[in-house]
């Protein structure tokens, strides 16, 4: 105010024009409000999803920013196998991830699969926990084994894998064609488990070269994960004739570098993975294939994108069918009875169960490989370990009936999957390692570790995230919390293909994967749900100006201004701001 | 300089010799040739001043509001309808307390239409927080059109200059045009008591409550109570240095009087030349001009009405329901005086909407006064045909 | 990168305090903390009668931390003009002069002033925060008020019965340099709206459709998401006009349902379907007069 | 004190005949005071304007009621509107039109009358169309030198400053309406006039 400008005597010293000498700081708005907005970083979908655990947003939003090498570290924190899940998994983050919702998932699956093949060149170093006395073995080097034995090794302790195969791998090496998951890929994975100090002792079968007494006392742990290979029967007439083989055994040939003869026409019975490795296998092989299915195309379980390459490559689909018989001729099979089947109600999956119609067909057939799924073959390891014919029963860490015996993977009664054998081996190297430290803790501490209702974060377990995250709270961002006009439709990106004509000549792999540059653009797309990016939208959009950064980056909202509007959190994109009571 | 200029032009003379930087103005009879002659000023350079030609007298007043209160010298005009529909804007720049200066060439007010003169348009906005100066001659509204801008800027109170329609707006007649340079001395340019400026920023004019409006409103009374001091100090320096000078009132021949005739505007001159022709015949009739309308000068004429036996008021205006204005503010004026030393007062409502007011009017004015034939409380209308 | 990342689209600033006297939600002071954050220092602003007379604080509090003057509701360009004048007399030509109307101050009592001071081409920026009603002395209907829409003056049994405004046509009919529509749900649009004007000399106009959560009778924080959603419905789409020729979208309109904008909000709850449907004609109608005022421009701008 | 009235039609220039009568006599030394019939003027109508004129400053601010002298710049008045309405006995009128003064022999018979053909010598100086010439000059020299108040200096400077464009042609104007206007005084006769 201007000295030379006059204002009443007395208590007032009222100017002589309502000229504002002060700013309206002095007004503490904040008293308005009945609620108020607090920062809590939640879950992504795909986090809460995998069931190998990965903090999949988490390393997405390190290569957002540029930090390459901190997401591959990230990353591989959880998944020793990423260049393997990058071409196998059945990436049930993508299938939850929120921005279907705007313009097409993420295509993590194609990123994590960069970023496996990027730690190949680029190699991380070789984490070494402080070494611990105990020794643990792991019986079976599946996806599960090797993921037990990694987080382990890293835990600090020895382990020695034993693998009754040849080479390490189990069902990814044995399992999975080639054009899926070249053998290289693998060795090279693997490879990184070993460079942890994992010792893999092939061509060594548990229970005959070595008793399983012997892993008892020679380890203070042993973890059992010898896989399921056994293929389930029909129970139809006619299913022992040459000529009806398991898929699995056909896999396993294959595999191993035979190419056994097929004839001209093949039927394939199922519409899960093995079905469609199996169809794709015996296209290469030069055969016709026809898989029948009992189900519809909608409810097959194998992954889609496997389904559309059997499509693709020139294998034809009956659906609805069910073999009743195999009939014969010349002493092997001729062809297949099935019978039509129809929709009714749904089962315990949820899939409407089909029924039969009573109206058959025939389909004729050279070689059949049925594929409508494996069971463990449960040797009575241990009398007193409980069971069922679906597996090993294992509790939220891995662990038998029995002490210091652990389970993971497809040996045991749940999901199998590559994806899920790697979270299980880790849950089980968790379990021992809990044990062997004598640690107590609950069921809430445990559930910190997790991922909402997801599998348990490796890097939480040992305190070594680098993610910081504000006030986090364990629940999973959905649709309706992610603010998607914040966002600009940029469509997914691609995986590029073989030319399905070439393809279908060997066994190269099909999908020659994501360029880097596209995988890292790929990677922006994620909208990094429930977690704050310090992206400032509640900064700018805040009608009160109450939020501001501090110079560490930490947005500080002033309460005595806040109305508590809500519109940083209705604004927030991805729904890191919860509004809650400000008054009982 | 003297030259033969009508009143419009002798207005926009002293804009022009007052260094007024923003004008903006509408056009409306009979003040139009103000704002033809500031436009050709503008336009040949002589004002170097922006004019706002606004497509509305409620604009120019907001737009002279928001120059003033950006700092700089800011000047309108209007008339009649044009003046009321600024009233919005004419209380919004007195409470701004900005020194802006106006003027109004008085003109009846509709309906009916009729564009001469009376002061009911200036009259009814006087609670408008405005100084009214009313004027009698053409150089009478060029110096004051000047002076009302050094009193406007010295206690951050408007002021509107006013004139009568046609009888001095289109009327020439000689005027002394001041020298530029002197008047540069006696009105320098306009320092702002308080301004909008990006430097120093504040907001002028927001909400205030109950606890400070009304000490807002007393600084604008004491404001008004100093205008009567500072006029006349003024005034005192425009007569050193240009040697004319017209006061907020004016006493002609009172002395001894026994009857004072008390005007303002135009009707003044003509009352001068009838108390002339009283005085030569040895009657003791003088006049009493009221220059300054708002804020009322109650104290000088109650000095120069005091024991005065007969006092006759000349209202070219009226108040309907009650009187003449000027009568009404003399009697609350005159009230408390002693009663012997109080006046008999008479008011008469003459000349609305431009009927003239001759001697011969006057004179039969002068007679009833003498006679006492007027209530006392009840204003005569003269020359009315019921 | 899939978001609009307006950290660094949207200049940050310090010329709207906290405190201020909006109702929770209202668009109006996030729009004017994005507007002079853009504008920046050397700006004044005038205030006729509005909401933001409240907002911008009592007396001898401000909110705005650059020179305001609050002045009658009629008055705004008028006001203006004379400030830009003195501003020029003094040499300061670099200086902003911002008015800041809500919807009856524009459309409605002081459409007069704007279209002189339009007309005139005064170097000023005129900002319209239309809420779509008289929300100050609590809503009532104006001229920006929408066909169907209820206020305290047009009761749901008899709601408001005439068309809105259509305040950009009108703008640009005087041959502005600028007309634009914006919102703050769309800062970075809005914010290099305002930087263009700016740029630029002469009447600038920004309408901005700003939303009031008390009366559209929505929630404190679904005001700009409803704004969005009458963008997106093309209820009122962004546009810009230069010289009163180019026509100008300045963003993809999806041409999404006005039913479900409609049915977010209290003060349309009473229409029914017929009535929403031709609510939805008008803007189709509109649409399509638009689009071909866009394109027929395009070729002129060619 | 002097009072005139003058008489013309609107778009004639009457009203700045007055104020150039006025600033001529305002620069030959005397206050003067020129204002018009305060009213609405349009093109063609009817237009009186006043002029007063005094060596003492004035003070009536009223309307000339009885004029001494009257000007009438458009001779078709005279048959339409009773234009010496109040003069004063024995006063002046000087009228625009080729005719002498004994035309006018109504008018003689109340006052002395001057006649001046300004139409004419304005139409041959070229001022203002031939459907509007442009008198007020010619009408000024023709009053200075009926009336002898007022110099031809002050003639011209009066032109110069109130007529400020076709100034030679103007001042030519009016020195011709000096030599050219012709005077009857009071009671000249009608017979003599018309033989």
């Amino acid at each position: 105010m201007s000295e030379s400008m006059p204002t009443t005597p007395g208590p007032h010293a009222v100017p002589q024009v309502a000229m504002s000498t002060m700013s309206t700081l002095a007004t503490r708005t904040g008293s308005w409000k009945y609620q108020r907005p607090v920062y809590h970083d939640r879950v992504a979908p795909c986090n809460a999803r995998c069931p190998v655990g990965i903090d999949i947003e988490g390393y997405l939003n390190l290569l957002r920013e540029g930090r390459v090498d901190e997401a591959r570290d990230l990353l591989l924190q959880e998944n020793p196998l990423p260049a393997v899940t990058g071409r196998v998994c059945h990436h049930p983050c993508e299938n939850s991830c929120n921005r279907r919702a705007l313009d097409g998932a993420v295509a993590i699956h194609a990123v994590e699969r960069m970023m496996g093949d990027l730690a190949h060149q680029r190699p991380a170093p070789v984490f070494k926990g402080t070494p611990r006395a105990e020794r643990v073995a792991v019986v079976g080097s599946g996806p599960a084994g090797l993921a037990c034995a990694y987080h382990l090794a890293r835990f600090g302790y020895g382990v020695t894998v034993y693998e009754a195969a040849p080479e390490a791998g189990g069902m990814l090496r044995l399992g999975i064609p080639e054009y899926r998951l070249p053998r290289d890929v693998l060795d090279r994975d693997i490879a990184r488990v070993t460079a942890h100090g994992v010792e893999i002792k092939c061509g060594v079968k548990v229970g005959t070269d070595v008793p399983w007494s012997e892993l008892t006392s020679a380890y203070e742990a042993v973890c059992i994960s010898t896989g399921a290979h056994t293929s389930r029967a029909l129970d139809v007439p006619g299913e022992n004739l040459p000529g009806v083989r398991p898929g699995l055994a056909f896999l396993r040939d294959v595999n191993s570098g035979l190419r056994p003869s097929l004839g001209e026409r093949v039927v394939v019975v199922g519409g899960g993975n093995t079905a469609m490795d199996c169809a794709r296998s015996a296209m290469r092989l030069g055969a016709k294939v026809t898989v029948a299915y009992r189900r519809t195309r909608e409810q097959m379980p194998a992954i889609k994108e496997e389904i559309e390459d059997a499509m693709r490559e020139g294998a034809e689909f009956v659906f609805l069918a069910n073999p009743v018989e195999f009939r014969e001729q010349g002493g092997r099979v001729h062809a297949m009875v099935c019978e039509r089947m129809a929709l009714g109600e749904p089962d315990a999956s949820g899939r409407r169960r089909p029924v039969p119609t009573g109206e058959t067909f025939v389909i004729e057939a050279d070689t059949v490989l049925t594929a409508i799924g494996e069971s463990a073959a449960l040797q009575n390891f241990f009398t007193d370990v409980e069971g069922s014919d679906a597996g090993l029963r294992v509790d939220a860490l891995g662990g038998t009936s029995r002490n210091l015996l652990y389970a993971g993977g497809d040996v045991t009664d749940l999901e199998r999957t590559v994806a899920d054998a790697l979270g299980a081996g880790k849950r089980a190297a968790i379990g021992i390692d809990r044990h062997l430290r004598h640690h107590a803790g609950d069921t809430a501490e445990l559930n910190a570790l997790r991922f909402a209702d997801g599998n348990l974060s490796a890097a939480r377990w040992t305190g070594r995230d680098p993610v910081r995250r504000t006030a986090p709270v364990n629940d999973v961002v959905t649709p309706d919390d992610v603010n998607y006009t914040q966002f600009r439709r940029a469509p997914r990106h691609g995986d590029p293909h073989l030319p399905s004509a070439a393809a279908v000549q060997s066994f190269d792999e099909v999908n020659p994967g994501m360029p880097e540059a596209v995988a890292m653009e790929e990677a922006k797309r994620c909208l990094n749900c429930g977690v704050c990016i310090e992206c400032d939208v509640c900064m700018i959009f805040c009608p009160d100006a109450a939020i501001t950064r501090t110079d560490g980056g930490a947005y500080v909202i002033a309460m005595d201004y806040c109305k508590g509007c809500g519109i940083c959190a209705a604004e927030c994109p991805r729904g890191a701001i919860t509004m809650t009571q400000d008054r009982p | 300089m003297k030259k033969v200029m009508v009143g419009n032009h002798a207005v926009a003379w002293g804009v022009r010799l007052a260094r007024v930087e923003v004008i903006s103005a509408y056009p409306i009879t009979p003040q139009t040739q103000v704002v033809e002659k500031l436009s050709e000023m503008c336009a040949d350079g002589t004002l170097p001043a922006r004019f706002i030609k606004v497509e509305s007298e409620h604009s120019a007043m907001a737009a002279v509001i928001g120059a003033s209160a950006a700092g700089v010298r800011a000047f309108t005009a209007s008339s009649s309808h044009g003046l009321l529909y600024m009233h919005e804007m004419l209380h919004w720049a007195g409470g701004s307390r900005l020194p802006i200066v106006m003027v109004n060439v008085n003109r009846s007010v509709g309906a009916p239409w009729n564009i001469w003169t009376d002061q009911n348009d200036s009259l009814s906005q006087r609670d408008t927080g405005w100084v009214q100066l009313y004027c009698e001659t053409n150089q009478e509204v060029v110096d004051t059109t000047i002076v009302a801008f050094k009193l406007a800027e010295s206690l951050n109170v408007p002021v509107m200059l006013m004139l009568d329609g046609f009888y001095l707006s289109h009327t020439a007649e000689p005027v002394d045009v001041p020298d530029q340079e002197l008047v540069d001395r006696f009105l320098p340019k306009r320092v702002a008591t308080y301004k909008l400026d990006t430097e120093q920023p504040h907001a002028f004019g927001a909400l205030v409550k109950p606890d400070a409006y009304m000490e807002m409103r007393w600084m604008q009374q004491e404001a008004f109570r100093q205008v009567p001091e500072a006029l006349a100090g003024i005034e005192q320096d425009w007569a050193r240095m240009f040697g004319r000078s017209y006061g907020a009132i004016e006493s002609y021949r009172a002395d001894d009087a026994e009857l004072l005739l008390v005007t303002s505007g135009t009707v003044t001159s003509t009352a001068r030349a009838v108390v002339d022709a009283r005085r030569g015949n040895g009657e003791k009739i003088g006049l009493l001009k009221i220059k300054m309308f708002r804020p009322f000068p109650t104290a000088l004429v109650r000095d120069a009405l005091r024991g005065v036996p007969r006092v006759a008021v000349l209202d070219r205006n009226v108040s309907p329901g009650h009187g003449g204005i000027f009568a009404e503010e003399l009697r609350s004026a005159l009230y408390d005086l002693p009663d012997a030393e109080r006046p008999e007062l008479f008011g008469f409502v003459l000349g609305l909407g431009g009927r003239d007011i001759t001697p011969a009017v006057i004179d039969e004015i002068i007679e009833q006064t003498r006679a006492g034939t007027v209530p006392s409380r009840e204003d005569l209308w003269v020359g009315v045909n019921p | 990168m899939s978001q609009v990342r307006i950290d660094k689209r949207i200049p940050q600033g310090k010329l709207v305090a906290s405190g201020h006297l909006a109702c929770p939600g209202c668009a109006a002071p996030l729009a004017m903390k994005l507007a002079l954050n853009t504008l920046g220092s050397n700006t004044i602003v005038v205030m006729p009668a509005s909401c933001f007379t409240i907002i911008a604080g009592p007396w001898p509090q401000s909110s705005l931390q650059v020179p305001v003057f609050h002045t009658a509701f009629a008055t705004g360009p008028a006001v203006a003009s004379g400030v830009r004048a003195a501003l020029d007399q003094q040499g300061k030509h670099d200086t902003t002069v911002l008015v800041w109307v809500g919807d009856g101050g524009t459309f409605d009592i002081g459409l007069q002033s704007l279209s002189g001071a339009a007309e005139r081409n005064e170097n000023i920026i005129y900002v319209c925060y239309d809420n779509e009603a008289y929300m100050n002395t609590g809503i009532q209907r104006s001229s920006a008020t929408p066909w169907g829409a209820w206020t305290t003056t047009t009761p749901a049994q008899f709601p408001e019965a005439s068309p809105k405004k259509d305040m950009l046509a009108i703008m640009a009919a005087h041959n502005i340099p600028y007309a634009a529509t914006a919102t703050a749900a769309y800062p970075v649009d809005f914010v290099e709206k305002v930087q263009k004007a700016k740029a630029m000399r002469g009447t600038r106009f920004i309408h901005l459709l700003s939303p009031c959560p008390p009366g559209w009778k929505c929630g404190d924080d679904e005001g700009l998401e409803l704004a969005r959603m009458a963008v997106q419905s093309r209820v009122f789409p962004m546009l810009e006009v230069e010289h009163g020729q180019r026509w100008r979208l300045t963003m993809y309109h999806v041409g999404e349902s006005v039913e479900p904008y409609l049915r977010r909000q209290g003060r349309f709850r009473h229409l029914s379907a017929e009535q929403v449907a031709h609510i939805q004609a008008g803007i189709d109608a509109r649409w399509a007069q638009l689009v071909k005022r866009v394109e027929a421009d395009s070729l002129v701008g060619v | 004190m002097r009072e005139l009235r003058l008489h013309g039609r609107g778009g004639q220039g009457t009203v700045i005949a007055s104020k150039l009568l006025a600033v001529a006599l305002f620069l030959e030394g005397r206050e003067v005071q020129s204002f018009p019939m305060f009213g609405v003027e349009r093109r063609g109508s009817p237009v009186t304007a006043f002029l007063r004129v005094d060596d003492q400053p004035l003070k009536l601010r009223c309307e000339i009621q009885a004029p001494d002298e009257l000007i009438v710049l458009d001779p078709t008045l005279i048959g339409t509107t009773d234009i010496t309405t109040g003069l004063k006995p024995g006063g002046r009128i000087l009228i625009n039109t080729e005719l002498a003064p004994e035309d006018f022999p109504q008018l003689l018979e109340r006052a002395h009358v001057s006649t001046i053909d300004a139409t004419g010598i304005a139409v041959r100086h070229g001022l203002g169309g031939r459907a509007q010439p442009i008198v007020n000059t010619a009408i000024l020299g023709a009053y200075a030198a009926d009336t002898g108040s007022i110099t031809v200096a002050s003639m011209i400077n009066a032109i110069k400053e109130e007529v400020p464009i076709q100034i030679d042609a103007n001042i030519a104007a009016a020195k011709e309406a000096m030599s050219a206007v012709r005077h009857a005084p009071m009671g000249s006769t009608a017979e003599v006039t018309r033989v």
